[in-house]
């Protein structure tokens, strides 16, 4: 690659239960305009300001066809350049880069939001099975994740205990985190007496509803060294789908997550990813979610995730905290988190993550999920140098 | 600098108003296995799957997970992509990104659209939501309808230029063996008695709504030297979005207004070196939703002079054999899967290069060929092709 | 007439989005439901490159990319692969919580089916568990043509 | 071609609704509260480009900056610029049933400069012409959904002298 690709800034709205007091396009603004006011960047031609726009919405939630029209003015589309990405807003930095990288364009705006309290996510959820063989049973995530997770914990003997240790894990480290929706002081007996949602998934292992939006610009590296006094680079990007029927797959191993994760590290040189990784950001919208994940993303041996939450590796002064911010346990929309995961990755680069700072954090990953137990996944590898 | 990329394969199904042989899945394998005979590669080839779909009208979620064994993106990379109608565009323009930047070195674009399962002018219409203009708008119908009348006005157009589309477009149609609507029309007399759907524009000026998929294999320059004699090179693409006009509707209310379609094509042909649109160009594959549309984007695209494009139709310039034809395949016109519409587009402007087109090549010899979208609110996506860079 | 940004006020519309759909099944997909339906079968497709049966049955090979039509058909009985208990209601949910999920691997097929689970305590569920199909009376091709799998005796 | 043997093709029918709470935002919001409580449109101009943002938004989108809150009222009379009918039914997604076949919309052109999307009173298309003056008819209980608590434009006579 002849020329990095650097994020120069990025900024996140405070998650929320629900920001029924603005649109869309106004959520998302919130943190579009700290990008703006922070790099000074106006839209214009190629070389002279923002020259594209990737957007990422899903009409599903947005309740509207085209969703990306709620906010078009909002960022600065207008006889501009722009497109939409449908998965994880991850993707959406994935497709910044390849513009970027193509050559075509030098300084990127992405910008992604969701407002799940508007809809209704089983409802949304539900129409992401095939209508014809599973949709009619009234699946939604929640339930494929709960399928997926009996057959993890019995597949490798993951316990229940071990995945309220990461409910726990998670939603202390939210206290740091001023952006996280909600943080909560709590013990695995609180995780383990709170109510069955779909067995073994409890109401405090599952992520609450949330609304919120990020931004983030993206720039080549002579643009990047300019605009930020310190840039992040994209060291390693890729993503990965696997096969969407969940009775075809095997639901305990995450074989998309895996090559997405293979490629990333294989273009950011990394061999071995729990030495080389300080920091890591991984999307959990259940418990069980960031140990799986973990396995898949080479962090230890398949079925070896419970006990490195056991022996406090992925707690903050642990060998590798994941997810210092809280991750989505604490709040944060689907659509956004992977974007909102490489936000926090950056700040932690950039030592600006405040209390929930990794010192010395040098390389770092985020990851982001879209779809029925995982179908489609990415991995990002971001550094200082 | 960036690698180039070329247009190795080029796959589409046969295109029908109802498939209930198939579901969205199958459909869109259908166009992959033809991309990907025609690449003379195999599904594990493919690095990364870029698919365009517009998830309203068929009520999906995510469609492009349901199908991704079908689409052979099962173990690649890949995301779905939607703006409206310049989707398949925008598949096509990420596509091409990822492997100019060499994050890819294959890459399918898939579109699709299965209009037998919802309803596309109610899907379109939920483009607004109740809380802002759902109340007058009516979906893309009544968008053309207001923008073929301030078109007749300005213009002096009539309804027979209208008409004569049609007509250029069935004899195209008539001579694409995958295109929907054959008619096999005689005159204007014939398309000039059909009902109206919404005044002035009548059934036959209208597109119908279409069940198909069209998948292309695009390829760095490395991949295409191996396994192509003959690669369709895309020389550039432009996107431009716009607000909606000032009636907060997507039809501009004065006919003043400045396009996206100028704008995109002002800075394309600038950056292209194309200063005389009809000469530079061999031909064009334009999104033209309604007949009305395709006149005035013959303006907007610079084929002709403000308030000409009528004449271009009448003089006959844009048939199949004429100085610049424009849609030999039917258009949009004939056949419209609205998430695979734009890549289809694409698809027909690289056959014409190639010399595939089959009965429907035009007489001129295609060294290059664009191809455009139309979508969101009067949104445009321009992909610019090229036999040799 | 300008005024602080804290003092203009929201309004929430509540509302739908209506368009009802209708999926083809497919050629595969109907035979599949047909089957069901009308003689109580089970259908999955082979794939004569790979051996892998497929449960429901599809015209891709997940793993070669092969057309297939080779149709076998599969026993009504098989194994737990996974389960879940639903305990909350659900808009979604074809019956009242508590509802069991499960995915079978059925006795002849390569691959889990994904279904409901009845005649079964919750606690007495278990991977490895056998199961068997309870179809309707009452059939439409559907895949709502089986009730249910329940506990083999 | 041959003809293909018949086959019974199963089709799944599935029309949940999907219900949403759309939030009109702040600026919108503003367009909302007026309308319910005075029965007038408002909107603001953009404090750049002087042009009037509709609906308000708190970025023009034109100049890509913040509008700004400078708030105007608008006429609530003006004149039909192009207007259309609906002949072929169609379905309202957010109701769930058709559309009543046919209505006229047109684009009115304010007084004070806006353009807009709204039904007429007028159902009679042959009586419709572009030019036509128009006031707007508010519904007798606005529900609070800005625009769309005007019914309909209705065509009045006015005096040409003294205009």
């Amino acid at each position: 690659m002849a020329e990095r690709v650097g994020i120069v800034a990025v900024a996140q709205t405070k998650y929320h239960p629900n920001r029924a007091d603005v649109n869309e396009g106004e959520l998302v603004y919130e943190a579009i305009k700290q990008v703006l006011d922070e790099t000074g960047l106006v839209y214009a031609d190629k070389g002279k300001g923002i020259d594209a726009t990737i957007t990422c919405s899903q009409d599903m939630w947005d309740g509207r066809t085209i969703s990306n029209l709620g906010v078009m003015s909002y960022v600065g589309a207008h006889l501009a350049d722009e497109d939409k990405v449908c998965e994880d807003s991850i993707n959406a930095l994935y497709c910044a880069m390849a513009r970027i990288l193509s050559g075509h364009h030098d300084i990127v705006l992405v910008a992604a939001h969701c407002k799940e309290s508007q809809a209704n996510k089983s409802i949304v959820e539900n129409a992401a099975f095939d209508p014809i063989f599973l949709r009619l049973l009234g699946l939604d995530f929640l339930a494929a994740a709960a399928m997926q997770a009996t057959r993890y914990m019995h597949r490798y003997g993951i316990t229940a205990e071990q995945c309220a240790k990461v409910a726990v894990k998670n939603r202390g480290n939210a206290k740091n985190n001023p952006f996280a929706q909600e943080s909560l002081n709590i013990t695995i007996e609180d995780v383990l007496s709170s109510v069955t949602l779909a067995s073994p998934i409890r109401l405090l292992d599952s992520k609450p509803i949330s609304d919120g939006a990020c931004a983030m610009i993206l720039a080549r590296e002579s643009k990047a060294k300019k605009l930020a006094s310190k840039p992040v680079w994209i060291l390693g990007a890729s993503n990965c789908y696997e096969t969407h029927y969940p009775g075809y797959r095997e639901l305990a191993d995450c074989d998309a997550l895996v090559k997405a994760a293979r490629k990333a590290y294989s273009m950011a040189g990394i061999t071995s990813p729990l030495r080389q990784i300080d920091v890591a950001e991984i999307s959990e919208e259940y418990s069980y979610q960031e140990l799986l994940w973990m396995e898949g993303l080479g962090l230890c041996q398949r079925g070896e995730a419970g006990k490195l939450i056991d022996a406090g590796v992925t707690k903050m002064g642990g060998q590798l905290p994941v997810n210092p911010c809280g991750g989505m346990l604490s709040g944060k929309p689907t659509v956004v988190a992977g974007m909102a995961n490489v936000a926090e990755a950056v700040l932690q680069l950039r030592g600006e993550a405040g209390k929930r700072q990794v010192p010395k954090a040098k390389v770092a990953l985020a990851h982001g999920v879209t779809g029925i137990c995982g179908q489609h996944q990415a991995v990002i590898i971001l550094g200082r140098n | 600098m960036a690698n180039r990329v070329a247009i190795v394969g080029i796959g589409q199904t046969f295109h029908k108003s109802k498939r209930p042989d198939v579901n969205q899945a199958e459909m869109a394998n259908e166009a992959v296995r033809a991309a990907l005979t025609d690449a003379q590669l195999g599904s594990k080839d493919i690095e990364a799957v870029v698919s365009s779909n517009m998830e309203p009208f068929e009520g999906v979620y995510l469609p492009d997970h349901w199908m991704a064994s079908e689409m052979a993106a099962c173990g690649k990379s890949g995301f779905k992509v939607a703006t409206g109608g310049t989707s398949g565009a925008s598949a096509v323009v990420e596509a091409f990104h990822l492997i100019a930047s060499g994050l890819a070195s294959t890459s399918l674009v898939v579109g699709f659209q299965k209009h037998d399962t919802g309803d596309t002018q109610a899907g379109m219409t939920a483009c607004m939501t109740p809380v802002f203009g759902s109340g007058a708008t009516t979906g893309a119908i009544s968008e053309f309808a207001n923008q073929a009348l301030v078109y007749m006005e300005k213009s002096g157009a009539k309804e027979e230029h209208a008409a004569m589309v049609r007509l250029k477009a069935d004899r195209g149609a008539c001579r694409n063996p995958y295109a929907q609507l054959k008619l096999g029309l005689k005159g204007v007399e014939e398309i000039l008695s059909s009902g109206y759907l919404e005044w002035p524009i009548r059934i036959l000026d209208f597109c119908p709504q279409t069940c198909g998929a069209c998948a292309l294999v695009l390829a760095s320059e490395e991949i295409a030297g191996k396994i192509t004699r003959k690669p369709v090179w895309i020389a550039d693409t432009i996107t431009v979005h716009q607000e909606p006009f000032r009636a907060g509707s997507f039809g501009d209310p004065t006919g003043l207004e400045t396009y996206s379609q100028d704008v995109a094509s002002t800075k394309l042909y600038k950056r292209n070196g194309i200063t005389n649109p009809r000469k530079d160009i061999d031909m064009a594959e334009i999104y033209e939703p309604s007949t009305w549309e395709e006149m005035m984007h013959y303006e907007h695209y610079h084929f002709c002079d403000e308030n000409e494009g009528w004449k271009l139709i009448e003089k006959g310039i844009t048939a199949i054999e004429g100085e610049f034809p424009v849609n030999p395949s039917g258009g949009v016109l004939s056949t419209n899967p609205i998430g695979a519409t734009p890549v289809i587009r694409v698809a027909e402007a690289a056959l014409q290069i190639r010399g595939d087109a089959g009965e429907h090549q035009v007489t001129r010899d295609v060294k290059t060929a664009v191809a455009t979208a139309l979508g969101g609110c009067n949104w445009t996506t321009m992909i610019l092709l090229r036999r040799s860079l | 007439m300008t005024k602080k940004l804290e003092e203009l006020e929201a309004f929430v519309v509540e509302g739908k989005v209506a368009i009802p759909a209708t999926y083809s099944a497919g050629t595969v997909g109907s035979r599949f439901l047909i089957e069901m339906r009308d003689n109580k079968r089970i259908m999955g497709m082979r794939c004569s490159k790979c051996g892998i049966v497929y449960v429901p049955p599809r015209s891709t090979c997940e793993s070669c990319f092969d057309k297939l039509d080779e149709w076998v058909e599969v026993s009504d009985t098989g194994t737990i692969l996974t389960y879940t208990v639903a305990c909350q209601p659900s808009p979604v949910l074809p019956a009242e919580p508590p509802v069991i999920y499960g995915i079978i691997r059925l006795d002849g097929a390569g691959t889990g089916f994904v279904h409901m689970l009845g005649e079964v305590k919750p606690e007495e569920l278990k991977v490895g568990m056998r199961v068997k199909a309870v179809f309707k009376e009452e059939r439409t091709a559907s895949v709502l043509d089986i009730k249910y799998f329940r506990p083999l005796k | 071609m041959e003809k293909e043997p018949t086959q019974e093709y199963i089709q799944v029918k599935i029309d949940t609704p999907r219900p949403y709470r759309w939030s009109t935002g702040k600026y919108l919001g503003k367009l909302y509260k007026e309308a319910r409580d005075r029965k007038k449109l408002v909107t603001n101009r953009c404090t750049k480009c002087k042009e009037l943002v509709y609906p308000p938004q708190m970025v023009c989108g034109r100049c890509k900056v913040e509008a700004g809150q400078d708030w105007v009222e608008m006429s609530d009379k003006g004149t039909v610029v192009q207007y259309t009918y609906l002949i072929f039914p169609r379905w309202d997604p957010h109701r769930g049933e058709y559309y009543s076949s046919p209505y006229p919309s047109a684009t009115v052109l304010l007084d004070s400069g806006l353009y807009l999307r709204s039904r007429l009173e007028e159902q009679d298309t042959k009586k419709l012409k572009r030019g036509m003056r128009v006031q707007a008819v508010w519904k007798e209980k606005g529900r609070g959904r800005g625009q769309d608590d005007i019914e309909y434009f209705r065509t009045i006579e006015e005096l040409e002298v003294g205009k």
